[in-house]
């Protein structure tokens, strides 16, 4: 049994979100540049997004690609005050490797 | 059929390359004898009949000079930048609509199989949307080509240059909520038919919404009086100071190519468009051609104005180019945005039968 | 209209194409300028998958927002922090913590697959089709009340502001909060002022 | 002029929000201005609002709403006002007298730091009364009523860093708070039996809850404690004569004219659930008889004059209950007005004597005043005959019909009638010992002070004319058939207000809800008494302090029971020994034992039980970002891992 959207079957945007969100979750762990690792999660947003939208089509109910525009939205919020944190603490550290900003813990 | 479709659109965008590119070859020609009108000298003259043929030769010149790549820049960064900026440039021009819809002559449309053609590539319904889209992608070209330039002015350039195009999109884009308020639409087409009866410069809000637009316009184009990117005495040229041959020229073309653009936007969103003033030939098959004349001579006139602004203003400082940006215009779009939905909301029946 | 059902896999398969190795790119590249560009590459062409699906507002949105305005300011810090130098990554320079990642990387993409075979033999119904232009919205509980919106674009604005009204404007009042804080955050003197 | 009537409610607080937000940087002058317009613009827009409501003719109260507040199901309360004869009386009273004591404060004020502070609490004082009596339900009267306690708090602790002041300030607030609590439970009984707040809904529901004659009685009382407390009665009293210490003309706006008389008002509008309490009501006619008789006793020995005023104050206060209690609203609202002219005046004149002695008031060191301040002492001694109860000065009429109706009331009528006139024995005394010791007699200034000594300024003396003239003639418009066959003005301006609640008793109980009408000869044999016993006390008092020039002893010459006198009856040392003490004994015991012991032992222990896990797992929190990441993917994977093979 399969489900098409333009004539693509389901499961290939499915497949393709998966992908592009292990990418995010590759890129989260392993980079340390913290405006990396926010490009990183910004990809499994977007790839979250894919899935909203896919099932929106296949549902035939417009509300998720208006949940994907409010994504869009706190994206843009995020991005705004993340990157003011990352300067900040540039200006304070002269580093923005996250390693390097471990003041909390035990 | 479907095929003659596709060839019909290859067709109608070669077409639009080729007159784009003419366009803004004459364009730079007309900019040198106007900026000679003004400052009292003549014009480029040599070349053909009235210097006529002097955009021809700037174009060999360019594509025959040997391609400088200065060392410790990254390559791919500097090969992409310039044409970042040239695709952007040419896609806004994909949803621009020049006139209504043309009947074909009978063995045309015989041939191709359908009765009329549409002045106007793709008219998706996202509209003026899709153009800020594209619109906005074409900072990054800027910003490459100062950051991988490996050159401290150009970086300089770069980052004002940026900094100015993203602060100057939201009173753009603000002012154009305007438009979408008064017309009701995102489509660029159905933007002009609401201007069928009165143009949206002739409403109130439409004339600050105008003014706010103008203004954000030479920012955005990176023209003068707001050419800080590459201002001469500061910063040599700003972010193309690294560039050189046919990569200049990409970018030089980009420039009068989104000049071009924002004329036709601005006669679009405010001046009517391709209507035909008091309904004259309402219903004639002649109507959509002298639409689309009456358009070019508004695309005509902004275009001259921009190069009228660039050599009677001086250049701004850059906090003054900031504080007009957001302290003036943004404060004023948003009043203009309320003034507008109240407009809209109690004046619209009413001024939306006038002259029609 | 034109039936352009053949061409959309194709379509399809070179759009992702480029969609997943832009994204690893973005990861595994040592620049981070690269990076980011190569994430404006992925999203341009997340965007042609949306578009491809008929969903033309979020795909516009997509550019807008993401290619045009978060990655331009992506880009804009990475220039203003200039970091050239800072590409040596200390992790790759530890090969059981990076085995460890790789490794735990793998399962977890494996896992999200075969969850996906999951649902796949387990979904009873089957809806096959290209969504309708026309959209039906209620405005009230009455009967006439309905709003017939044609187009994507209409629809999800229809939806936003009748459906999604409250959570609309929430979402306008946090891009409030969140400009005053990125402004106030950013600033240069915040710190030596308390 | 009632479409601008919101304006009366309104300019107060432009004025308190003008001069309370920029009270650091404005001129004294502007000020004052501000201040004082904003107190007599609304006075003449109530003028203008009298004339245009016809209020002997007009039976329907205009009902305007400003703002909608609480809507809460069928709870509705707005910020609504209800104008009719008995709002407008009172505003014509609160915004008159006010501007009068505006225009006083400039004058006493001048020169103090505080001058645009103190003026910004008056009117947010004005405010808030202009609340209390114009609402048109009880909730926004109870806020008016909070808020002139507040003000009351603010304006006597003005001077705080007197600790007199800031204590007398705080003991006036908590001794209303007990009241308030009376108040609050009387509105929600109110609601809960009545099913409104609005004076409309209660005066409509009330035919169908005469019967329940016990819950009426529970309600009155509830209201009645809230009375007590605000209007300064046995048992609560006792913060009015600690009050003195806010500055003059807030013991003559607030603790004489004014805010003192809202329990009265409150009553007034709540005439109906009042006339059907009947136990109640002849607990208030007592506890305003005994109030009347006790504070003027108090007020025979004390030596301070603006203590003896406070004393005299409650005393009249209870006159009013008096009349409450007997059914008598007329009267009691009659001698409202008239005690608010006669006590603003005569403290507006203390406070002139105050302030030309540099603020000394202590009488044993005044004497022989009226050579140096003409006008003050004539216009003090017009209030002091008026007061008294001398014809044709208002006090005695309004005294007097008090006195008459009690006489009529059955039952304990008689009774009251002879405490009450036992008081007014004492206060022609006292008053006018007051009298003499201040302004004749043998001089007793220190003469650093008589080199100054001078009449006050204009800003002062105009308002005491003014008063003067109204304590003098605002008896005349209502007087008893032996005088040029009497005046009955108020009786018929109140009748659009009283008569459908006692229409409504009497039409239950079948009986006369108005106390007992009396034949011209016992009217006349009343009369005379009374005024017998007024000038008995003056001329006793002209004995005392005019012929034998006796001055009181210092502080410890008190002997035996003026001893007891002097010092009010111990009441103070009395409350302190059996209430105060105890609760903070009781209070003292349950923080060691109960918060500190037991609460706080029950959370530290916690904390501490935390604290001893968290040493274990803290190591856990390694402060770098892709740890926490990696523990989120791994905790990711497990999920997906029991999900997909867990057999869910």
């Amino acid at each position: 049994m399969q489900t098409y959207i333009s004539g693509i079957p389901l499961n290939y945007y499915l497949s393709l979100a998966g992908i592009l969100f292990s990418i995010g979750v590759l890129g989260v762990l392993t980079r340390r540049n913290a405006v990396i690792i926010f490009m990183a999660v910004e990809l499994m947003l977007n790839s979250v997004n894919l899935v909203f939208i896919a099932f929106s089509k296949v549902l035939s109910i417009i509300n998720g690609e208006v949940i994907v525009f409010f994504v869009m939205a706190i994206a843009a919020a995020e991005a705004g005050v993340g990157l003011a944190i990352v300067i900040a603490i540039h200006r304070q550290k002269k580093t923005s490797n996250v390693d390097e900003i471990n003041l909390l813990k035990w | 059929m479907d095929w003659m479709l596709i060839l019909v659109w290859a067709l109608k965008s070669a077409l639009l390359f080729f007159i784009i590119i003419t366009g803004c070859a004459y364009y730079t020609l007309a900019e040198r004898v106007v900026a000679g009108f003004i400052q009292d000298r003549r014009g480029p003259n040599r070349a053909g009949p009235l210097g006529l043929f002097q955009p021809l030769a700037d174009g060999i010149k360019f594509l025959t000079k040997e391609e400088v790549f200065p060392v410790n820049v990254n390559k791919a960064m500097y090969l992409i930048a310039p044409a970042i900026s040239i695709v952007c440039a040419i896609m806004a021009w994909s949803i621009i609509p020049f006139g209504g819809t043309i009947p074909l002559p009978p063995v045309l449309a015989n041939a191709v199989g359908f009765p009329t053609i549409d002045l106007q590539v793709a008219n998706p319904n996202t509209g003026i949307l899709f153009m800020f889209a594209i619109s906005s992608l074409s900072v990054y070209g800027i910003i490459l080509a100062g950051w991988s330039s490996n050159n401290k002015y150009s970086l300089m350039g770069g980052i004002r240059s940026t900094a100015q195009m993203i602060s100057y999109e939201l009173p753009l884009g603000l002012s154009v909520v305007i438009v979408i308020l008064l017309s009701g639409s995102l489509k660029l087409t159905e933007i002009n038919d609401a201007q069928k009866g009165l143009w949206f410069i002739f409403t109130l809000p439409g004339l600050i919404a105008f003014f706010i637009f103008s203004v954000a316009m030479f920012a955005e184009t990176n023209r003068l009086p707001f050419d800080l990117a590459e201002a001469e005495s500061e910063l040599v040229v700003g972010f193309h100071t690294e560039y050189g041959a046919f990569k200049f020229a990409l970018f030089f073309i980009a420039e009068y190519m989104n000049m071009i653009t924002m004329s036709c936007v601005v006669s679009l969103l405010f001046f009517g468009g391709y209507n035909v003033p008091f309904g004259i030939l309402e219903g004639s098959e002649l109507q959509p051609l002298v639409g689309l004349a009456f358009f070019i001579g508004k695309v005509l006139f902004f275009a001259f104005l921009f190069m009228w602004v660039r050599w009677t203003l001086p250049r701004f400082r850059y906090d003054q180019l900031m504080v007009l940006g957001w302290k003036k215009l943004i404060p004023w779009c948003l009043f203009n945005i309320v003034l507008a939905s109240t407009y809209v909301v109690y004046w619209g029946k009413y001024w939306k039968g006038i002259f029609n | 209209m034109l039936n352009l059902t053949e061409i959309q896999p194709i379509l399809f398969m070179i759009l992702s194409a480029v969609t997943v190795g832009s994204a690893l790119l973005v990861v595994l590249n040592k620049n981070p300028v690269a990076s980011a560009i190569f994430l404006v590459l992925t999203f341009f062409s997340l965007a042609g998958i949306y578009a491809l699906m008929n969903a033309i507002f979020i795909a516009t949105m997509q550019v807008l927002v993401y290619a045009g305005a978060i990655m331009v300011l992506v880009v804009f810090v990475l220039m203003l922090l200039n970091l050239r130098e800072e590409t040596h990554q200390e992790i790759w320079s530890n090969p059981t913590k990076k085995t460890v990642i790789v490794l735990i990387v793998i399962a977890y993409s494996f896992l999200l697959l075969v969850s996906l075979k999951a649902t796949k033999d387990s979904d009873p119904t089957v809806i096959t089709n290209i969504t309708s232009p026309n959209y039906e919205y209620k405005l009230s509980d009455s009967a006439e009340s309905k709003v017939t919106v044609t187009g994507n674009t209409a629809a999800v604005g229809a939806s936003t502001f009748i459906d999604y009204l409250l959570p609309f404007e929430i979402i306008s009042i946090l891009l409030l909060v969140a400009v005053i804080g990125a402004v106030i955050i950013a600033k240069k003197d915040a710190v030596k002022k308390g | 002029m009632l479409e601008y009537f919101p304006l009366v409610v309104l300019l107060p607080l432009i004025g308190f929000l003008v001069n309370g937000i920029h009270y650091r940087k404005m001129p004294n002058t502007a000020a004052a201005i501000i201040g004082t317009s904003a107190v007599l613009i609304p006075f003449f827009i109530t003028l203008g609002s009298l004339t245009a409501y016809h209020p002997m003719s007009n039976n329907a109260p205009h009902l305007f709403t400003l703002l909608p507040w609480i809507h809460a199901g069928a709870f509705q309360v707005d910020f609504a006002y209800q104008v009719d004869q008995l709002s407008l009386y009172m505003t014509l009273i609160i915004t008159g007298i006010g501007s009068l004591i505006h225009i006083y404060s400039a004058g006493y004020m001048h020169g103090d730091g505080g001058f645009n502070r103190f003026f910004a609490y008056l009117n947010l004082f004005i405010f808030s009364m202009l609340n209390l009596v114009l609402a048109d339900n009880l909730v926004l009267m109870f806020l008016g009523w909070e808020g002139v306690g507040v003000c009351s708090y603010l304006l006597i602790g003005f001077d705080y860093h007197k600790t007199s002041a800031a204590n007398a300030g705080m003991k006036a607030f908590i001794t209303n708070r007990i009241g308030d609590v009376g108040f609050a439970v009387g509105i929600i009984l109110t609601y809960w039996y009545l099913g409104s707040v609005k004076y409309v809904d209660i005066m409509a529901a009330m035919p169908a809850a005469i019967p329940f004659k016990e819950i009426i009685n529970y309600v009155a009382l509830a209201f009645f404690i809230g009375a007590i407390g605000k209007s300064a009665q046995i048992p609560l009293y006792v913060w009015l004569p600690d009050a003195m210490a806010g500055p003059t003309p807030v013991s003559a706006l607030i603790h004489a004219a004014t805010m003192v008389t809202a329990g009265v008002f409150m009553i007034a509008r709540l005439n109906p659930i009042f006339l059907a309490a009947d136990i109640t009501s002849n607990y208030i006619a007592i506890t305003g008889a005994v109030t009347a008789f006790f504070a003027a006793t108090i007020g025979l020995f004390q030596t301070d004059i603006k203590k003896v005023l406070a004393y005299s104050t409650v005393s009249q206060l209870g006159y009013m209950f008096l009349a409450m209690g007997v059914g008598a609203y007329e009267a009691g609202m009659f001698h409202l007005m008239t005690h608010a002219f006669f006590k603003a005046l005569m403290f507006l004149g203390s406070g002139s004597v105050i302030h030309a002695m540099h603020h000394e008031q202590d009488m044993r060191n005044m004497g022989n005043l009226k050579g140096y301040m003409k006008i003050t002492w004539i216009t003090f001694m017009i209030g002091t005959l008026a007061i008294s109860g001398i014809p044709p000065f208002s006090g005695f009429f309004s005294k007097d019909l008090i006195l008459e109706k009690a006489f009529g009331h059955h039952g304990i009528g008689h009774v009251i009638w002879a405490i009450g006139l036992a008081g007014a024995f004492c206060t022609a005394f006292y008053m006018f010992r007051l009298v003499f010791l201040t302004f004749y007699g043998k001089e007793r200034i220190d003469h650093h002070v008589k080199e100054h000594l001078h009449e006050s300024p204009w800003t002062i003396t105009l308002p005491l004319v003014i008063l003067a003239i109204g304590a003098a003639g605002a008896g005349l418009i209502q007087m008893p058939h032996l005088f040029f066959g009497g005046t009955h003005f108020l009786t018929d301006y109140f009748k659009p207000i009283f008569a459908p609640g006692r229409e409504i008793v009497e039409g239950a109980w079948k009986i006369t809800a108005e106390p007992h009408h009396m034949s011209e000869s016992t009217e006349l044999i009343l009369l005379v008494v009374s005024i017998c016993v007024a000038l008995t006390g003056i001329i006793l008092s002209y004995f005392v302090f005019q012929i034998k020039q006796s001055v009181p002893p210092s502080d410890e010459g008190f002997k035996g029971f003026p001893k007891v006198v002097y010092n009010k009856y111990y009441v103070d040392e009395i409350y302190e020994a059996t209430i105060i003490k105890p609760l903070i004994r009781m209070s003292d015991w349950l923080s060691a034992s109960v918060d500190k012991a037991l609460i706080d032992g029950l959370v530290v222990g916690v904390g501490k039980f935390f604290m001893h896990i968290s040493e274990i797992f803290r190591k856990i929190q390694t402060g770098i970002v892709g740890d926490y990441a990696l523990s989120i993917v791994i905790g990711t994977i497990a999920i997906l891992v029991v999900l997909l093979y867990g057999g869910f």
